[in-house]
């Protein structure tokens, strides 16, 4: 079943996908590169049948970022993850939100948290923190302090 | 009256919890939606980050408060994958247990909060009387009401007390005749068929295109549920239906629900003649020190000394009361998880509010918010 | 001069002997001999004085205290996990309304707020507003660890370590989340710090 | 009863009155105690003595559906202030009168203050017509009927001022559902009334009881019954027709932004009109003060009977109210707009024609020999 999920992918995409690899649970984690975004969703969607987009994540590898998405197919019954590898300057990527609405949300709140942008979002705004909060605190560089010594900091400025 | 906008919450008896609906209304009609999150969100994401892998558990009851052990569970399931162990057999067992009577207790807080909505003023304190015996469950074995912190990488912290299986049977008969005495509360009230019919509804198509999942999903129809189509734990091991009906409305998704509860007990009561017969560990014998697991038994040395874990990744996926969790773990070797991102269901749910609002009246938004069932823990981490 | 000037010089407390009408059971008819002219001066001497010496509350402090801790309205609302435990003491197994406790929707109609979970940054303005909408006199009580000191989510970059640094917080329940008991157990030590309150 | 409430007002307030003007110096002693100002006077102490037991009512009334309410929902509700919770609604009424009353800047400083008291004052004016035994009236009015319906419907009008001065969205939307509620079942009712007073023949409450004397009317009148219930139950704002109140869309509806007294003074007249209703459906309808004939004599001769099976009959239909609120959900405002004009509207039409051909056709007296209706 993975093996022909790979053949699949590799024939629809050729060399848009960087490389399948197997991730136990699913059919694979397929990384593609980004320029070719919005080809890969709407293949995944419309070939392969994944309808279902399930959630968009970030992650900070702090020399470079990753954005990973997690589709489902009702008519495999199965997960696939899809991720692509971002620079650590200036990462964007396109919006999935053409192809699955449900992205809306998740990449809001990717672009506020992992500080990656998706290009033609509609709706790019701050979900979870206040408007105007400038940090995107799931970056490896943010760290936590304990609130004692968050006081003693302001009190030293 | 012309048109305007109205804030429902933080602060608002529909919301049942911290979140804000922005509705523009014109006289009572909807003609638009906005909901606001991030009001209760708490970096869980983050702090797990700084955590040992089994003190993310503390976190996870407390980011879904009424189904914490569900989450646990989602979250262990993940890190297990990621730490490539696995957990003994009866472990699965009482896990998948912990999780139906966690799902009995969210759908009945659910069933209280929903029938308030809709101006019921008794079944909310029937609701709760009946959670508290889940709860005292769940405190004979965890020795918590709410807050868990029960299971570990591996397994569970402790095996379950004596005579617990027939006190959870004489809950489950209980409870089985009171969903009679829910049922017949809403469905046999004209007022309620006039109140919720045809409310809120949202075809399998959009359901799917918007992420919506859970009971509100199998309320259109779809007989989508991760415990069949991917088991996990032992639901490859027990009998049961996938609740679904047609109409895709706030009366489907109550049918659905509580059409859920009952398989849920049926569940249990399987789980609890399995455990009566297979007496064994709860902890898988070759678990790393430094997990911290306290009834880990000693002998594992060589993994003491092993700081540095193979790198992994996880990914789980259950069906949570609410609809369906996944989290990512991504395990770089140390003791803490690298990253840890959860998908919550009612994050999802709610994202998809323009959907299911638009178009009804002021008063239709606290049944179709309450069929919904919001849990802003979950879905703000 | 009255009975109470006269006390009064003479130094004995004064307080009860107000003028005293000597008949018993008099009819309405003979009830003039009750002379008004002094009646009313002296009544109101006394009861000057009486304030004078015990403060303006102390006679009516008391009854107002006994009302205010035994009809105490919490703000319907829920933060977080604590707002679980809080509805459950609301429950048929706690009833926290055998205490008169009674939640509302509206601040205005509150005397006390549970803050029942994490406060956020996010919603930290709301907090006060709401606290400020509440007409006084009014309490706050920090329920659970989270709303003490941040609980489990200190350290967040998103959460108020404590409701304290927001609003004056007149107590504090532990726990994780408190007990529907320690809740109610809250609420009864307030009553008691109601009872000695002075305006 | 031989002695009337007047001649008892009257001599009570002599007794006050003389004790109070003789406080004053001679000229103005007499204008006090001069004959007609005595009358004037006595009236004014009798309305306090129906104000102060009215008011007592009501907040009995409030504890019996806390308690009520309790034991419906497996739960003991107000218990540890008093006597089973007794002094519960004194405790909170005096913490409400204590407490700031606090006006929104925007709100409309007139209309603010001005609703709830109109909203109460109206709500109280009505107790003064209705009579309770026989005699036990302030003065038997031939239209007191008529007159106490009028002005129960006064108070859409001032929820809707105090809802729109409030200056809150919340508050505006509870206002204007209440003003078309009321609106709507205001017709119903009215019906409904006709229909008694077609049997009855009279617009004077009194009257309309003692026809009673042989036959309650809820037996031949059993639609104008069902429908003024309905009616009170909407004009009343109780589930299942709460809807100006809606907790869980409009916050507490048209009273958010009131707090403190006015508060209090919303919440006692809520109940004060839930007593009314109760009232007028039990003067109406169930026979006032008068118990059938099979109730042995002892029972119904006893000083102050009249008042005991009255208060005993009107706590009985609260009862069911209460009864009501705890196991119906609530309807949204378009059904019960439809439900009034579409529904109530014909069946109170056609009760007036029933009533009308009971009338004529004269086989009321019939009703009067079932021995457990009358006698």
């Amino acid at each position: 079943m993975e093996a022909e999920f790979s053949a699949q992918v590799s024939a629809r995409l050729g060399d848009r996908v960087a490389g399948i690899e197997s991730f136990p649970g699913t059919l694979g984690r397929v990384r593609f590169r980004a320029d070719a975004a919005l080809d890969v969703f709407r293949s995944m969607r419309d070939d392969l049948a994944f309808d279902h987009l399930s959630m968009v994540g970030g992650i900070d590898w702090v020399d470079h970022r990753e954005a990973f998405y997690v589709l489902w197919s009702d008519a495999r019954r199965a997960y696939v993850i899809l991720s692509a590898d971002l620079p650590a300057q200036n990462p964007h990527i396109e919006s999935a939100t053409s192809i699955w609405p449900s992205a809306n949300w998740h990449e809001r709140e990717t672009w506020e948290l992992v500080d990656i942008h998706f290009d033609h979002h509609p709706d790019l705004r701050h979900l979870l923190m206040p408007d105007g909060y400038a940090f995107h605190p799931l970056l490896r560089s943010f760290k936590l302090h304990e609130p004692e010594e968050l006081e003693v900091k302001t009190r030293n400025v | 009256m012309s048109e305007m906008w109205i804030n429902m919450g933080p602060q608002h008896p529909m919301t049942h919890g911290l979140w804000n609906l922005r509705v523009h209304i014109d006289g009572e009609m909807v003609l638009d939606v906005d909901p606001e999150m991030g009001y209760l969100h708490r970096g869980i994401e983050k702090i797990s980050e700084d955590r040992h892998y089994n003190e993310v558990v503390t976190l996870m009851d407390r980011c879904c408060y009424v189904a914490g052990l569900a989450w646990e569970h989602l979250y262990i399931l993940s890190a297990e994958q990621a730490l490539a162990i696995r957990p003994p057999e009866r472990a699965e067992w009482i896990r998948m247990m912990s999780e139906e009577f966690q799902r009995l207790g969210s759908h009945i807080m659910w069933y209280a909060a929903f029938v308030q909505d809709i101006g019921l003023m008794s079944p909310f304190l029937y609701g709760m009387r009946d959670r508290d015996l889940i709860l005292d469950l769940f405190q004979s074995y965890t020795g918590a009401r709410m807050t868990y912190e029960y299971m570990r990488v591996g397994g569970v912290r402790n095996d379950l007390p004596n005579g617990f299986t027939d006190r959870a049977r004489k809950v489950c008969d209980w409870l089985i005749d009171r969903f009679v005495e829910y049922d017949r509360l809403c469905l046999g009230s004209d007022i309620f068929h006039k109140r919720c019919d045809g409310l809120g509804t949202m075809s399998e198509k959009d359901c799917v295109a918007y992420g919506v999942t859970g009971p509100m999903l199998r309320s259109a129809g779809s007989r989508r549920d991760l415990r069949k189509d991917r088991p996990y734990s032992a639901y490859d091991r027990v009998e049961f239906d996938v609740a679904t009906a047609d109409g895709a409305d706030v009366t489907a998704r109550y049918l659905v629900r509580m059409e859920e509860m009952r398989q849920s007990v049926r569940i249990i009561r399987q789980a609890l003649d399995w455990l009566d017969r297979h007496p064994g560990p709860v902890m898988a014998a070759r678990v790393p020190r430094w997990l911290g697991a306290p009834y880990a038994p000693i002998g594992n040395e060589g993994y003491l000394l092993k700081r540095n874990y193979p790198k992994g990744l996880g990914l789980s996926a259950i069906e949570e009361p609410h609809g369906e969790a996944q989290a990512y773990t991504v395990n770089d070797g140390g003791e803490h998880p690298y990253r840890v991102k959860f998908r919550s269901p009612v994050f999802a749910n709610i994202s998809a509010a323009k959907k299911y609002l638009v178009g009804y009246r002021v008063a239709d938004i606290p049944p179709i918010m309450g069929s919904v069932d919001v849990c802003v823990g979950e879905c703000d981490r | 001069m009255s009975a109470s000037a006269e006390s009064r010089a003479a130094g004995k407390p004064v307080g009860a002997p107000l003028p005293v009408v000597t008949q018993a059971a008099v009819p309405f008819i003979e009830i003039e001999t009750l002379r008004a002219k002094e009646f009313v001066p002296a009544a109101k001497e006394a009861l000057s004085a009486m304030i004078a010496e015990r403060g303006r509350g102390e006679l009516t402090q008391p009854v107002f205290n006994w009302a205010g801790r035994n009809s105490l309205f919490p703000l319907h609302w829920g933060l977080a996990c604590c707002a679980i435990e809080f509805a459950a003491a609301f429950g048929a197994r706690w009833d926290a309304e055998r205490f008169g406790v009674v939640p509302r929707s509206s601040p205005r109609q509150c005397d006390l707020m549970i803050v029942n979970g994490t406060v956020t940054w996010k919603v930290a303005h709301k907090l006060i507003t709401l606290y400020e909408q509440m007409p006084e006199p009014k309490w706050v009580i920090a329920m659970g660890n989270c709303a003490t000191g941040g609980g489990p989510f200190r350290t967040a970059y998103s959460v108020v370590p404590g409701v304290d640094k927001l609003v004056p917080v007149d107590l504090y329940i532990a726990g994780c989340p408190p007990r529907p008991e320690a809740m109610l157990d809250g609420i009864l030590k307030l009553e008691e710090l109601i009872r000695e309150r002075k305006e | 009863m031989a002695i009337t409430l007047l001649s008892v007002a009257i001599t009570i307030s002599q007794a006050i009155l003389g004790a109070i003007g003789s406080v004053f110096p001679p000229p103005i002693r007499g204008a006090v105690t001069n004959g007609n100002t005595i009358d004037g006077l006595a009236a004014l102490i009798f309305a306090a003595i129906l104000l102060l037991a009215s008011m007592l009512n009501t907040i009995v009334l409030i504890w019996w559906e806390r308690k009520l309410l309790g034991r419906f929902m497996d739960r003991r509700g107000a218990m540890h202030v008093g006597y089973a919770g007794l002094l519960q609604n004194f405790a909170d009424g005096l913490k409400l009168f204590r407490k700031d009353t606090v006006k929104p800047r925007e709100a409309d400083t007139l209309g603010f203050w001005s609703g709830p008291t109109a909203y109460m004052v109206t709500s109280l004016i009505i107790f003064a017509i209705l009579p309770i035994s026989t005699g036990w009236n302030s003065g038997s009015l031939p239209l007191s009927l008529l007159l106490a319906l009028a002005v129960f419907s006064f108070a859409p009008l001032f929820i809707f001022v105090s809802a729109w001065s409030s200056n809150n969205k919340y508050s505006l939307i509870g206002g204007m559902r209440s003003a078309a509620q009321m609106i709507a079942y205001e017709v119903p009712i009215l019906l409904a009334v006709v229909a008694v007073v077609l049997v009855s023949g009279s617009f004077d409450l009194q009257t309309i009881v003692l026809e009673q004397t042989n036959y309650w009317y809820w037996v031949p009148l059993f639609l104008a019954l069902v429908v003024f219930v309905a009616g009170m139950l909407a004009e009343m704002e109780r589930i299942p027709f709460d809807l100006p109140e809606a907790e869980a869309e409009l916050v507490e509806g048209w009273n958010t932004e009131y707090g403190g007294m006015m508060f209090a003074f919303f919440m006692l007249t809520d109940y004060l009109r839930a007593l009314l209703g109760s009232f007028l459906i039990v003067l109406l309808f169930l026979g006032g003060w008068t118990m059938p004939s099979w109730v042995p004599a002892a029972a119904t001769s006893f000083p102050l009977a009249g008042i005991f099976w009255f208060m005993l009959k009107v706590y009985i239909v609260f009862t069911i109210f209460v009864w009501i609120r705890a196991s119906l959900p609530r309807v949204r405002t378009d059904q019960l707009l439809r439900v009034g004009w579409n529904r109530m509207i014909p069946l109170a039409l056609l009760s007036v024609v029933l009533a009308a051909l009971l009338v004529t056709v004269k086989c009321l007296p019939v009703l009067g020999c079932i021995p457990t209706l009358g006698g």
